[in-house]
């Protein structure tokens, strides 16, 4: 079975790529091993300036799970342009630039700005960052603020627009209808839920945030049932992740209804995870009769 | 080159109250560049604990093929090192960050190494390569209690060695900044590993000091991509400047970095 | 320290009870200790007719958690009144009586059926199950529908009312305070958060349901983090839950913002779960120098 | 009576190709009431596999404490008990449901016992107590193929014993049905345990038989508490009536359950 898919602005060798924020922008991974077998890379989030992020600790471990409240810590739109995006055009892998902001007007400024750089093959839109005070997180959890923020971003944009969306909303299917209806080329899901942990020991929250970002094997379940649900109301490509760790993971995400896959945490507990599972699956394919995704996916859950 | 092995287990042994001393066997060990670097432990082959621990390399043997680690087993994840027996095999990422930098003083001169709690094992491979270089060693090592007190001897090996605990039951009572002043010790240069009330109190009392400090933060990756462990830098004109402690530390300037 | 909590109609010795659907009517753990150690107990959801609830499989186990798809199966009111209850009344231990249905009449009849059964000393209103097709979770995810439940049911109650809470909403802070502006005497919270996960070497859900709700360790961040933000909002009492499997979990919710927990999952993975924690809880108290978990509270995250 | 105990690890041994047979010691052999009862173990002492696991009790030696399991290690829990080793304690609930009642045959009368991969091992402790009670045991194994093959010869010793797998790589090539049709084994009543398709092609082709069949379901608390377990009963007037794998099983009279 070949292992290749074909997104909107995506041309993947395999369907795996690292998410968004659990890979900076691939420099120091790139010292681990060759970028060039993963699928494509979701790089770090770009806001219009520079940003420090939130105080620390800016990450908790939970059971099966972790948290994150990084703050979007990144060296703003003219930093990845001149000193992020240069290094990656080396790569023969598709970079997939995730977006954020507080205000419509950064969207629309990061995203066009990126997207005239060139250096970008299609922009992923986070609507759904829970670690940042103002913003973020309100695109993702209204769906016509979701809508209107699509629109303006497919309107200043060169590139395919993918938009990440928030687990932490009451019906997923309905930004999903609304992002779509708006001109999305694609979705992503699942951003972190929203969660906290307290030290007992200290009687005080354990990150400096307080509330952060929930990730990892725990979620999985959620992003399943989220994606199969999404799956039945729109014909939108869907790049699946939440909690993926293995093979077993990736093919679950693609019964579900995912076309692609983007592994987060688990670079972070094992930076090899990528090119792991990669090898894992191009073994499976070697086995496995069916021509492509398209044809392997008959035999699964139907949407 | 940072590499994730499969190192396997040559002795684990507990040198003090809850602190285990591990002997680790692999090829990590001969590309170690400095003492002060660490490694990333997964303490389990399974899922939980989800996160690696970071935990610093106290000494190495290269031509041995061997280096050793020493830990507090306190929550979930060292409790499981802990239980870590001779001969079983362990995923370790490493070495990761830059360790201490000694070129602060020359043969002959005096460093000056101070130690709290589990921020003493990095300093002993420090001491040790110091004193090869010819640089005379003395130490301060803080402890909570005579219990959880380790290294003395070791360090008394290579120089003075001064032990300050809190209850005073062994050593000298109080910090060891109080250790240095009662004694008036000397040093043209210091070298700091410990909790971080003990670096803020050697960083205001001794503010001038030429040196390097090792700093702990949270984790996530251990080699610079998450941003998890970023600190402030004293020298900050915007407020977005920082340091990463995994990659850009954990060994820092004296005063390089902001003690928050 | 003292251990006991009081609660609208729940005077509890110690503020850890059974979560209802975890513990059925709690003949099954009466053989395996004595249920007056609880603080209190909730029993399995009453619907007005018995049911049968879904096929199996009807549990999955998840990283750190499980999704289960029961369906409310019992008795129905009748046989709950009639074959549960009486048995109960032996005890010294109040017990919570979980209301489920599909239309708000339902609601209605099996809350005025155990209010006037005298045999229950609260009611905990299930607006939010996810694992029936009509209903039930409709009322728990718009605050209109919660609010007028809420009323309704308050409305034929002689007992106080606890409204629980679904997780699978974009705010619940706005359930919450609709709820409580509706007349609730308290909330519980969370419920069990929708999930799902398919079988790679099948492509088929593992529960014949489906989607099923995930409880268990997994989940315990998205507990407390709601339990912080719904403590902000109310003064209602919280029972709160999701996770909680030792006596830090417990300290954990308490400092979040519970004035009591309840124990589901853990009951199941190991039945002496409730006893054991009472224990640890005891123990600890014992080295406690604040008079009460008010006291103690004072020290721990503020609302 | 119900109880959670510790129990130790006897021995544990791969009798077939990853099906392991482990003794456990402890109080709980004592209060084993028939073959056919089941444990609930908890395959790891962590957090993780957080469900316990229903594995038969294959047999029981109560004046040694000691009874033993018989198990497929294939998913994350039975891998994880797979790795146990003699010494280790192991968090066992039992002995739980309601095992083989044997009034249907009497002495001299004829049992036939069939059983299908880890269904077989119950049928052990039950094949035992037949013979013991003078009741002519005869038995049909079914098995995926000669690797995972087990117990023939335990159950020779008792009685007549045919194989069947389904390569045909031991035995009688074919399912146990065939086997039995082919012989044409007769019987007062039948014990079967094994695969859904196994007793299901039991129930139609003997519907008329006396015995008992002991049924697999996904369970939570094993105790009868969460209703994860039930299965539909044959006679059913108004679509609530039901069975609780756990607590009204796993054996249930011949023709009282849906087999679904
Ligand atoms: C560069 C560096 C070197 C270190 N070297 C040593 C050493 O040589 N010996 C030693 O005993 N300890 C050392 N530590 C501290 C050690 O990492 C923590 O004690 C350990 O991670 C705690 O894990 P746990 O499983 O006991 O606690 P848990 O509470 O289970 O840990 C939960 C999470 O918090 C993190 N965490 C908890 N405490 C700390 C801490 N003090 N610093 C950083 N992360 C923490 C854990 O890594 C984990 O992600 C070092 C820390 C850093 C950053
Ligand atoms: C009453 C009873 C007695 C049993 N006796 C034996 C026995 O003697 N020997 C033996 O090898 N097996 C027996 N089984 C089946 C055994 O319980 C499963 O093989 C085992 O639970 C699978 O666990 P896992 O960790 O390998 O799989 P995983 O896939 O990790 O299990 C995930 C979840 O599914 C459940 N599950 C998976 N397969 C089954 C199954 N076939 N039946 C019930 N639950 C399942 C697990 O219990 C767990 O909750 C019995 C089952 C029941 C209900
Ligand atoms: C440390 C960390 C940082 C993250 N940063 C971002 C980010 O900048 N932008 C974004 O869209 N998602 C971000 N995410 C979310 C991930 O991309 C992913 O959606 C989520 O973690 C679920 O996948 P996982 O369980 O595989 O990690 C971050 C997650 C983590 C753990
Ligand atoms: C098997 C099972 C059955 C449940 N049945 C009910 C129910 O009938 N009514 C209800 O309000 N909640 C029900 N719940 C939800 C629990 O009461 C609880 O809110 C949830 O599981 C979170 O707590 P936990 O993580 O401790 O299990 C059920 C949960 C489980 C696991
Ligand atoms: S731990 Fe990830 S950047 Fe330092
Ligand atoms: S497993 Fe809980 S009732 Fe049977």
């Amino acid at each position: 079975m070949k292992l290749h898919v074909s997104l909107p602005g995506l041309e993947m060798k395999n369907p795996v790529m690292p998410a968004s924020g659990c890979f900076g922008f691939g420099k120091e991974f790139a010292q681990l091993y060759d970028l060039n077998d993963l699928g494509a890379i979701a790089i770090k989030a770009t806001t219009e300036e520079a940003r420090f992020g939130n105080e620390t600790p800016r990450v908790a471990e939970t059971e099966a799970g972790m948290l994150n409240a990084i703050g979007l810590q990144n060296p703003g739109l003219k930093g990845v342009t001149e000193q992020e995006l240069p290094w990656l055009q080396q790569l023969d892998t598709p970079i997939l630039a995730n977006v954020a902001g507080t205000k419509m007007e950064d969207y629309e400024a990061v995203a066009a700005g990126l997207s005239e750089s060139g250096m970008v093959a299609a922009l992923e839109l986070n609507i759904s960052c829970p670690n940042v005070k103002e913003g973020g997180i309100t695109f993702g959890t209204d769906p016509k603020l979701a809508a209107e923020l699509t629109k303006r971003v497919k309107h200043v944009s060169d590139v395919p627009v993918y938009v990440k969306l928030s687990p932490n909303v009451t019906d997923i299917t309905e930004i999903a209808k609304a992002v779509e209806h708006a001109g999305a080329d694609g979705l992503s899901l699942i951003n972190t839920l929203s969660g906290m942990k307290i030290d007992p020991a200290t009687r005080k929250p354990l990150l400096a945030n307080e509330i952060g970002g929930l990730s990892g094997p725990a979620i999985k379940p959620v992003a399943i049932r989220m994606i199969y649900q999404v799956r039945q109301v729109t014909e939108l490509p869907i790049i699946g992740m939440g909690g993926i760790m293995g093979m077993e993971d990736v093919l679950e995400f693609m019964i579900a209804g995912a076309d692609a896959v983007a592994v987060g945490t688990a670079n972070i507990s094992n930076p090899f995870a990528c090119p792991e599972i990669i090898q894992e699956l191009t073994d499976w394919a070697g086995t496995e009769p069916a021509a492509d995704w398209a044809g392997w996916k008959q035999g699964g859950v139907k949407a | 080159m940072i590499q994730k092995e499969w190192m396997s287990v040559v002795s684990i042994d507990e040198i003090a109250a809850s602190i285990f001393e591990v002997v680790l066997e692999g090829d990590m060990p001969e590309r170690i560049q400095a003492p002060g670097q660490f490694v990333h432990v997964k303490t389990s082959p399974h899922v939980a604990p989800l996160l690696r621990r970071p935990v610093s390399i106290s000494e190495h043997w290269p031509e041995q093929r061997r280096m050793a680690l020493v830990f507090r087993a306190e929550g979930e994840g060292t409790s499981r090192m802990a239980a870590w027996r001779a001969g079983d095999e362990v995923d370790v990422l490493g070495p990761l960050g830059n360790g201490f930098d000694t070129s602060d003083v020359d043969e002959g001169e005096k460093a000056l190494i101070v130690g709290g709690g589990v921020g003493v094992p990095p300093l002993l491979g420090l001491a040790k390569q110091l004193a090869g270089h010819g640089v005379r060693v003395q130490t301060v090592l803080g402890f909570a209690d005579e219990p959880s007190a380790f290294f003395q001897e070791r360090f008394s090996a290579l120089g003075d060695c001064f032990v300050s605990t809190i209850d005073g039951s062994i050593g000298e009572t109080g910090f060891v900044t109080d250790v240095i002043d009662r004694r008036g010790l000397s040093y043209d240069a210091i070298y700091a590993c410990g909790p971080l009330p003990m670096l803020r109190a050697l960083d205001s009392s001794y503010a001038t000091a030429k040196g390097k400090l090792s700093l702990e933060e949270r984790m996530g990756c251990g080699i610079g991509a998450c941003f998890a462990c970023v600190c402030h830098t004293a020298d900050d004109p915007d407020g977005t400047s920082y340091r990463k402690v995994c990659s850009d530390g954990p060994v820092f300037p004296w005063g390089e970095v902001v003690l928050s």
